[in-house]
């Protein structure tokens, strides 16, 4: 696949879906034991809730289309993470202000924006233990790729983000938690991966089923 | 689970349903959405002040919406955040010209939402600030990243007792950080409560145990262990909040003895008066005391203690007459 | 057992000792026992209302002392009786003048107490009239051995309200005669509570079991099993008070839903909702609501429900404004 | 034993006192299954007190005394069975207005006036199952003792008074409870003795105790 269309969007955020069906149950497990327990089931709710959210959605504008999912994932599962991803897709598709479809280099702006977004809503730095160390680790090997290879493909690239966002996560296991109900356990975090970092992996992974199939 | 409700899913909107069903006369739904809690009062020219935050510690935070105190609520589901939409209409609805105060718990859920709402604010020229309860001492040692508890009572008190008297945004907003800044809170929890979409306890504690500094959803404290007598939870409290808030002799303070919900009002007294007691060795006069339910988790048993040095401005905000539905002082 | 407290027998006097040291500017103790809870605030040639019974209630029943409400309040051991000798110095503190009236729950050890008292303020020249609360429709089909619970309020509502305009002791007699005959109350339990020296639970329920009709003691009901929902629970005991007190179409009610302890206020609304809207299906309008804790069992988990039919007069004294330590209605 | 005189009150009640103590817990079983399980609590506090009330007591007149413990008593257990019993031993004292020492016409008087007061406070009547059926055949049969021997000893009526009181308490086994919380076990308390009747057994039994020893 060499780009996502305007009407392939509804596909590709299915394919996340799926994966957050799939991940529920040990999105949850991880959570209960640093946090609230709800993780797994508020990503499966709002992931889920955006292809439906994408298809009625009255607008004929690629970036805004995106923009505005995310904002009304926000407000479907206004958790931390919930707001997160919202806010990450939101500001993902504010990046890609005139582009009428996703290629290499808009995946690559999208992810860059992702993360972008999650430092303002979060305030949170690389290195704090969250969801931003996957998704920013994506963000960075997907832009790498690109420059070391100007002409890359969507493929090459999300394969890149792929195993960024692995690498992202992997390194959260010996982060000490920062942010919010997990602060409190941060003796017990240690060998462990962040739980909102492994939700992150998941939705890469979800694109990647897409765009690598 | 032994829980008074219908569907769990509806457990939220059944209680809001009731609640406006009761006291359709002071408050109101905004947007059409039940959880858009707001005054049926509003004051032209004042300063509004919104809060919010999940159910399941009634009467926090709805309960404080009405005369002398909040203008609006976000209500989200049982320990969930409201979302920043509902915030957003909440605030279009109550605000008065005079800009909003956001005065809600330090948790990262609510942080984001409230700060997406200011956003969407500025959008449309909504003045807003924001300020954050951080009351609990045993939580963190970092001021900074203390969760909220039962203490954001003292910062509605004088937040709404500010901008009742016609105060402009940053003199409320003044009122509630003087009241914050003076404001510490211990906690311990003897028994779990039960969200009811989950069905069955939050935590465990064994038989006669209890958990000094446990959060109002569980979130774990400093020590489980054989409960102690009620001169004992009351000095190790005091001393806690002391050593983090020291006190001169002769402070005067105002004492919030909170119930967190299945805790016994016999009991609370008994602990007031421990509390009052001790604090006398120490040279601390309490000035005023409200004993009760002010912010609960559900059937969780347990309590809180919380202390804001105060002066003769603050003492003059606490003392300030208020009513709403679920709180009234004369 | 999990309970804040020091010495278990000491439960009372504690707890007493905080409410006084809290309260002191309203309330004060007779004859130097801190049992002999009255009113700081004596009005001279006003008809006194004397209440009493054993502790383990709050806010019931000396949570109704204060301006607008009641005069003393004699307060026994946990669900134990005061003496005839506590109620007897209750009343020669409180008595101003105008006869007092002895209104308290229909429990054979508080009725001879009561009477006890009353003899020894008729060798003292000081005029007494008794009435009991007896509301509890499922604990006899014989009204007259009813059990007291809830619906006390109201009678002490009314009552209240007639003294405090001055009306003579008959007359505060007989507005507590009126809201007596018109309320009922359905109750039921889903936890017992512990009785501090006993350290025990008084009862036990299975897990999931409400008992429907249980007394505020523990006493049985007239029925155990798996808990319903709150609009089953609102139809039960709606049709047993409608049987028992035939509301035409149309109706006007007071309706206090109360929680026993450990019962939540977010369930107390559901449940609220769920009897509004049955007795909107029988033509029943809920005229006002008051919803929380007013006559409690420590630590029980349950609610009960009562029904107070109202014309004007009973409306007008309902909605009086009173001030207690415990209980504000403006 | 002829007579106990005013030194000997205390030591009376003393022996009362001691049966109380004895029956304490099967008084509390049988209140447990009908009531609420605190009657042999409050007749081993109330009846455990008299003693030092009497002695610790200023007043001279006999019949006087007796009122005045009678009454003190149901301060120190306002329950109801300490409520009956305490006026009950008030109007038993009244009953002696101005003798100065109880004999056998005065055990008979005492007795009598005794169950007065237990109608007087439980405004109940014989056979509602309370201690009125127990104390009040015991009066019933003291007094026909005495009817039968004008010149009886105050044994020879205590005994009687003993046996009536066992009658009494037997009877109650096939009564109906209508006061106070047993009313609503009515169901469940056929073949048993009331347990406040049974209480009313164990004072006489206190008494025998002295005065036959
Ligand atoms: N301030 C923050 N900035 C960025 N990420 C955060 C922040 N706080 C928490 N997180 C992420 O959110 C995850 C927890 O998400 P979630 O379960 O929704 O939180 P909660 O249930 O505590 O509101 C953490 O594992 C972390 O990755
Ligand atoms: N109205 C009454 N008149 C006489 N005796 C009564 C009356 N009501 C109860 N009793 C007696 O009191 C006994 C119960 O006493 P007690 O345990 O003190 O009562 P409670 O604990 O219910 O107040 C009953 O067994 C009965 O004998
Ligand atoms: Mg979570
Ligand atoms: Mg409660
Ligand atoms: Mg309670
Ligand atoms: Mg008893």
């Amino acid at each position: 696949m060499e780009k996502v269309t305007m009407e392939q969007l509804p596909e590709l955020f299915e394919a996340i879906a799926l994966q957050y069906k799939e991940n529920a149950d040990e999105l949850c497990k991880m959570d209960s034991k640093m946090g609230d327990g709800d993780l797994g089931l508020t990503m499966k709710k709002g992931f889920g809730g955006l292809p439906e959210i994408i298809l009625t959605m009255e607008e004929s504008d690629f970036s805004k289309k995106i923009r505005k999912a995310g904002m009304e994932m926000t407000d479907l599962v206004p958790s931390t993470m919930g707001m997160l991803m919202g806010t990450g897709i939101s500001y993902g598709g504010k990046a890609l202000t005139g582009k009428t479809e996703l290629d290499a280099e808009g995946l690559v702006l999208y992810l860059e924006g992702f993360a972008a977004g999650i430092v303002k809503r979060g305030k949170c730095s690389r290195g704090d233990r969250t969801v931003l160390d996957c998704i920013g680790q994506a963000g960075d090997d997907a832009r790498a790729a690109l420059n070391k290879n100007q002409s890359a493909s969507l493929a090459e690239v999300c394969q890149a983000a792929l195993d960024g966002a692995k690498k992202g996560m992997e390194a959260t296991k010996s982060m000490v938690p920062k942010y919010g109900k997990a602060a409190v356990h941060a003796n017990v975090s240690q060998g462990i991966a962040d739980q909102g970092a492994t939700a992150g992996l998941v939705m890469i992974q979800g694109m990647a089923d897409y765009i690598l199939k | 689970m032994k829980k008074i409700m219908n569907q769990a899913e509806n457990y939220t909107d059944d209680m809001l349903k009731g609640i406006y069903a009761v006291h359709g006369d002071m408050v109101k739904c905004a947007a059409n959405d039940l959880r858009c809690y707001c005054t049926a009062q509003k004051v032209p020219g004042k300063v509004a002040i919104v809060t919010g935050g999940g159910n399941g510690h009634l009467p926090l935070f709805l309960g404080y919406v009405g005369d002398g105190m909040l203008d609006g609520c976000g209500v989200g589901g049982v320990f969930q955040s409201p979302s920043g939409k509902q915030i957003y209409n909440i605030t279009r609805e109550v605000e008065a010209g005079a800009g909003v105060l956001y005065l809600y718990g330090n948790y990262t859920g609510d942080v984001m939402v409230f700060d997406d709402a200011a956003e969407r604010c500025d959008m449309d020229d909504i003045e807003t600030r924001s300020i954050v309860g951080a009351d609990d001492v045993n939580s963190s040692a970092d001021i900074n990243v203390r969760r909220g508890v039962a203490g954001i009572f003292f910062m509605y008190k004088a937040a709404g007792a500010k901008a009742r008297a016609m105060g402009d945004l940053d003199a409320v907003l003044a009122a509630a950080q003087k009241a914050k800044d003076n404001t510490r809170t211990v906690g311990f929890a003897l028994t779990p409560c039960i969200i009811p979409e989950k069905g069955e306890p939050n935590f465990e504690l064994g038989e006669n145990e209890m958990a000094m500094g446990m959060g109002i959803h569980g979130e774990p404290g400093i020590w489980n262990g054989p409960i102690k007598t009620a001169d004992e939870i009351a000095k190790e409290s005091c001393d806690t909040i002391l050593k983090d808030m020291p006190c001169a002799e002769g402070t005067e303070v105002a004492l919030l003895l909170n119930g967190l919900g299945s805790t016994p009002l016999d009991e609370q007294y008994i602990l007031c008066n421990s509390v009052i007691e001790y604090l006398k060795t120490k040279g601390v006069k309490v000035y005023r005391s409200w004993v009760g339910e002010y912010a609960t988790s559900m059937e969780m048993a347990g309590a809180s203690i919380t202390i804001c040095k105060v002066d003769d401005e603050l003492k003059g905000w606490f003392d300030e007459p208020v009513h709403t539905p679920f709180y009234t002082q004369i």
